[in-house]
């Protein structure tokens, strides 16, 4: 799917690429950053097991360390090393676990710099997956991205590709701030090109036009940028010239891109995995209708999983989560409607 | 000494039993795709698990974690809903919501199992601060792991136990690992009872392949628990024969973490014929009698299958019940 | 200023009411349901030594109970509690002291219900404080409601005045589900006439509409009503007709009464002193967008904190928090908008 | 034993005294409404803040608590940024973002102070962790109290430090309080110092009114840590003379929470009062000596209360700075 690549990744000086999954590229590029930059360290529950993601121990030693399930100190370790020199990449394993650690992230990571009055940096990864569409069930399932951009001081990235993950992993490790890195389980063995510049980068706050078009703009969070893709099949090739945009990074966030799109497209629909109420869906509507006041040609729609948990039963599961069916329905009934406008 | 009668001791080895050939046999059907999501077994804990179990009555409260199946079984709950949950099936004990992480059968006082580690300690401490104001002598048992025992809340819910003086029991089924991560690198005591000094609290290494000793021990916390006294810490030494859990395609990468001799040498100690041998040479029951209440258990677990698999999986039209009591439409 | 009292409050067949500050209306509601209710307990740290009000310490012994600084313990206290007969009400204290706990408040509370398909159930009141105004920096005034508005399984509720206080919380505590009640420090020592009505409740779910008018619907959030109340005395009484809105429970939310009124108006205002990203204001404007397509006379706006933490000094801090005369201008230019419309 | 210079006595001596003015000064301040918000003062706690963080070197790390100011006072930050801190102003050692609760001056290792309780030490952990990564022989100490011992954050730090022998001294300034509460009813043990016993490393309980004895304690925990053996747990018993903050209009209904009598006993044991007489016995200064260091300390006060009112408040065009370090504009 050529359309991964975008105009940015073209311009790249080497263009050779490799194979590679999500969870590949993800993991490389700590592994390239943990070579190129010796204050670099990676830590995890189990990661010396390999569980998620093999790293050569041998070479770094020290730098891949097992953590205990204490998450709170867990955190807490990776800001006071941030704090003083270090550039702590922390795989927290499953984004539910986020929650244990609070505190640690939304009173000292997303806080700690401001309070001070800049007197602190906090160059912190905080890796995490969403475990949802497999029966995990919802100790597991969250997708609550959204809670976090609720938080002024966080930055948040959601890749929605391989190619994403590695420009992403390599833009949060050298960002100076605390970055959320949340990766989608279901896209991690995705396979796609990657390329093999040990710079490649793809900087936070620039969103990716998957597909240019002029009819409606789509806007698709990690992985329901995949259900946008299966919906566009559904529509076929003929018909409505569609936009896809894929924000990549949630803080901050790429509204010239979004906007410029609607403002050519004056229809838009968004699609989003996590709940309705407070999502990321409703901030891009509300954004929306402040600015196209009495210029957009539908009602801005969202398709997103409603205000409920998933469950384990994976019919059950399934039926709240946004379909191709439902995404396709919504970018038609965009385009055609014919109600009151201007 | 806590006496146990006849029935008692046979009832041990029914539920020793029927843990142990529940999560055989779902292991294998999750294997073969029929339960969907990852699965941890409680094979090789058995002893553990049950000795405490039948230390306590039906109404008292229980708390588990994700190694959830054999906490109810061992309290008693009938095995037909339970695999009916692991299936996701509408008859399932949770309706299909839960899964084999969050078992819970509160007709017996099972509050409910968790997929957060950790996170079923502070509950317990809950229910048994209820039973207090209520004025039952009901208790509490929470069954958490070696690694929740570096956890927030095992520390927090401990002291809140024992300044309210809670009757609770802590019990900590110490298999050795986490996942894949040894708990002699991580928790940095090396008995995880010695953890109970901070709490000024009885703490106690148990032999949990012995089921006798762990219903003893916990026979013990839950005399004290209900005097008045607080809560007890048993870290209960045992082993699980299987891998954390069978997760399906996921783990390759997954280095060898224990040696083959290390399972080997626990097996030999495995909880379940030992107790077969002391009922046979105590002259509960001979072999037959053995061979008889494993039968049993067998078509149990059969029935089980055949009720879960002839059972319907929820119907998308109920994908909204149960998000609160008091009805509120949720937003979609 | 009787425009706190609503047609609702007024239908009680008691009509004697006394005067009584917001947060000795809230600890009256407890102690009164404590009275009737023998399941009913309280904890919170301090609360014997009546650091957050004075409870009647001999005639309850020990159901009003001093916690220990054990956030996570405490609300698992209060939920295991809940699932086994008691209805405890637990105070937290101050709002960002919910991090602490929010594993025990987003995995355990909000999900056991569902997770056990329907075994549990969670009557449970969680209070909290938001210290802002007052220079408590940002590791005590965060204004956090919006977050757990992104949670399903939790209500949420807002008060804002002692009758609302009240009357909600006599509600959150006969709720069977667990409900967070986020008070407002800045509200705590306001006055009003209160029902003495043992019975006296506010649904949750139920708008309260505080001044009628037919030009622009101005909803406000907890405290945010009272800077939207300074900001009509400055427009003055003539030129605008304003209807005014106050949610008063965020979840479930009464989407009927908000949505009904900008059917009448047209023109929308939302103020909230919350961040703006993915906050209430957001999700009422996305809400709004999807319905009126077409036909609003007016940009929806809203007037929120950034997305930024508030300082300690009195000025920064203020600087950030909407203003009457930003929410003055807010409803005005609304009004006076004459760009594209139908 | 460890042996102090006279510069180093006098210095301890200067440190102690310049925390108790400077709270008192700020509480006066605050009575009087020049410094907003609430306040917390480390009077009659000065011993074991200067004892410990003498014990330490300038590019050593400190994480603290609400009770903030003398930490950093005891680690030798000039007190006009501080002082201008606290009345909110631009020339604030946190620019006025902070205030009271949340002091830090990183150039002398003081990595923030908390208005979180029990925050502190996970960040410390870090610290720790990362002089040992960049192989310094840096140590960190965090200091918390009694009431932060019963959160989740203590417990998994310590263990944590433990598992790593990472070269961190958690310090619990027991003041026998959390606000109105008592530590004896809410901490299960009765020496915190046998907490450590969970983790396996050394705890103490050090008489926290003898500067002398802090500073023997924390040295030895320094060693240890510098040793590569690991982190150390000090229960520093102390006590606060004012309440728990002060507050401005609030906290009228609060009870009477310990005995004038109690507080009396305490004061008797005044440490700056014991280090003065000790200082005089010993001869390292005369009573002349101790009342010159005293009034040179009232006019470092003088001055930083001077810099700080002549400071101006942030400007409001600055409140979007210092969010992010990468610059991203916030949204409003
Ligand atoms: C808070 C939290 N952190 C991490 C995990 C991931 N996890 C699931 S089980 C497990 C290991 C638990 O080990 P232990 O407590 O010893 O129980 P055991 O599996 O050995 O029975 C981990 C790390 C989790 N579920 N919850
Ligand atoms: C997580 C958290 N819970 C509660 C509080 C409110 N609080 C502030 S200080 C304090 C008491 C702290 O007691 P202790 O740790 O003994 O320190 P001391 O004030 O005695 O120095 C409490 C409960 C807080 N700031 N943070
Ligand atoms: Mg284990
Ligand atoms: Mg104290």
């Amino acid at each position: 799917m050529s359309s991964i690549l975008s105009d940015e990744v073209h311009q790249d000086s080497s263009n050779s690429t490799v194979k590679q999954t999500f969870l590949e590229a993800t993991v490389a590029t700590i592994v390239e950053e943990m070579r190129a930059d010796p204050t670099v360290f990676t830590m995890g529950q189990d990661i010396r097991g390999g569980v998620y993601g093999a790293y050569p121990l041998a070479e770094f030693g020290e730098r891949v360390r097992s953590l205990p399930i204490s998450e709170a100190a867990n955190v807490g370790a990776a800001i006071g090393s941030a704090m003083t020199g270090m550039r702590p990449v922390l795989d927290m394993t499953i984004a539910t676990f986020l929650y244990s650690a609070m505190d640690q992230i939304v009173n000292q990571a997303a806080k700690s710099r401001f309070l001070f009055g800049g007197q602190a940096r906090l160059p912190l990864v905080i890796r995490c997956t969403m475990f949802y569409g497999s029966s995990q069930a919802a100790h597991h399932n969250d997708r609550a991205y959204a809670m976090f951009m609720h938080v002024p001081g966080l930055k948040i990235v959601v890749p929605s590709s391989p190619v994403n993950a590695k420009g992403l992993m390599r833009a949060a490790i050298r960002s100076n701030d605390p970055v959320l890195v949340f990766e989608d389980s279901t896209l991690w063995g995705t396979r796609g090109d990657v390329p093999v510049d040990p710079d490649f980068i793809i900087p936070l706050g620039e969103a990716e036009i998957r597909q240019r078009g002029s009819d409606v703009t789509v806007i698709g969070i990690g992985q329901s940028l995949r259900t946008v893709d299966q919906a566009l099949k559904l529509l076929g090739k003929d018909g409505i010239s569609i936009e896809v945009i894929d924000p990549r990074s949630l803080c901050p966030f790429d509204w010239k891109t979004v906007l410029a799109s609607v403002d050519k497209t004056r229809r838009v629909v968004v699609v989003d995995n996590g709940p309705m109420t407070c999502g990321v869906a409703g901030e891009i509507l509300a954004t929306v209708a402040e600015h196209f006041h009495g210029r957009l040609l539908a009602p801005p729609k969202r398709v997103t999983a409603p205000d409920m948990h998933l469950a384990f039963s994976p019919q059950l599961e399934k039926a709240l989560l946004p379909s191709r069916e439902a995404v396709a329905e919504a970018i038609k009934s965009t385009f055609e409607y014919r109600g009151k406008e201007i | 000494m806590v006496e146990l009668s006849r029935e008692a001791k046979i009832e041990m080895l029914r539920r020793m039993l029927r843990i142990r050939i529940f999560d055989e046999v779902a292991s294998e059907l999750q294997a073969k795709g029929e339960i969907p999501g990852p699965l941890h077994t409680s094979i090789g804990q058995e002893a553990e698990v049950v000795g405490a179990c039948m230390a306590l009555s039906r109404q008292d409260y229980m708390t588990g974690n994700h190694r959830s199946h054999g906490h109810p079984i061992g309290k008693g709950a009938p095995l037909g809903p339970l695999m009916a949950e692991l299936l996701g099936k509408e008859t399932g004990v949770c309706k299909g919501r839960g899964g084999s992480m969050h078992l819970a059968d509160f007709a017996i006082g099972s509050l409910g199992e968790s997929g957060i580690v950790g996170a079923g300690m502070p509950i317990a401490t809950g229910a048994a601060l209820s039973a207090k104001l209520r004025g039952t002598d009901q208790v509490a048992l929470t069954f958490f792991g070696d690694g929740a025992s570096n956890t927030g809340p095992f520390h927090e819910s401990l002291n809140l136990a024992a300044i309210w003086k809670l009757p609770v029991i802590f019990l900590c089924e110490n298999n050795g690992y986490a996942v894949v991560t040894r708990a002699s690198d991580m928790v940095a005591v090396e008995n995880i009872a010695d953890r109970a000094t901070a709490y000024a609290i009885p703490g106690e290494v148990v032999d949990g392949q012995n089921v006798l000793s762990v219903h003893e021990a916990t026979s013990r916390a839950v005399k004290r628990a209900q005097s008045g006294a607080g809560p007890t810490l048993l870290d209960v030494r045992t082993y699980r024969y299987r891998d954390h859990a069978e997760f399906g395609k996921m783990g390759d990468s997954v280095a060898s973490y224990r040696s083959k001799e290390e399972v080997e040498a626990a097996r030999k100690r495995d909880p379940i014929e030992m107790f077969a041998k002391i009922l046979i040479e105590g002259e509960v029951l001979d072999e037959d009698g053995v061979a008889s209440v494993r039968a049993q258990v067998i078509s149990e677990v059969d029935e089980a299958v055949d009720f879960a698999r002839a059972s319907a999986f929820p119907d998308v039209s109920t994908a909204f019940d149960f998000l609160f009591v008091d009805a509120v439409a949720p937003r979609h």
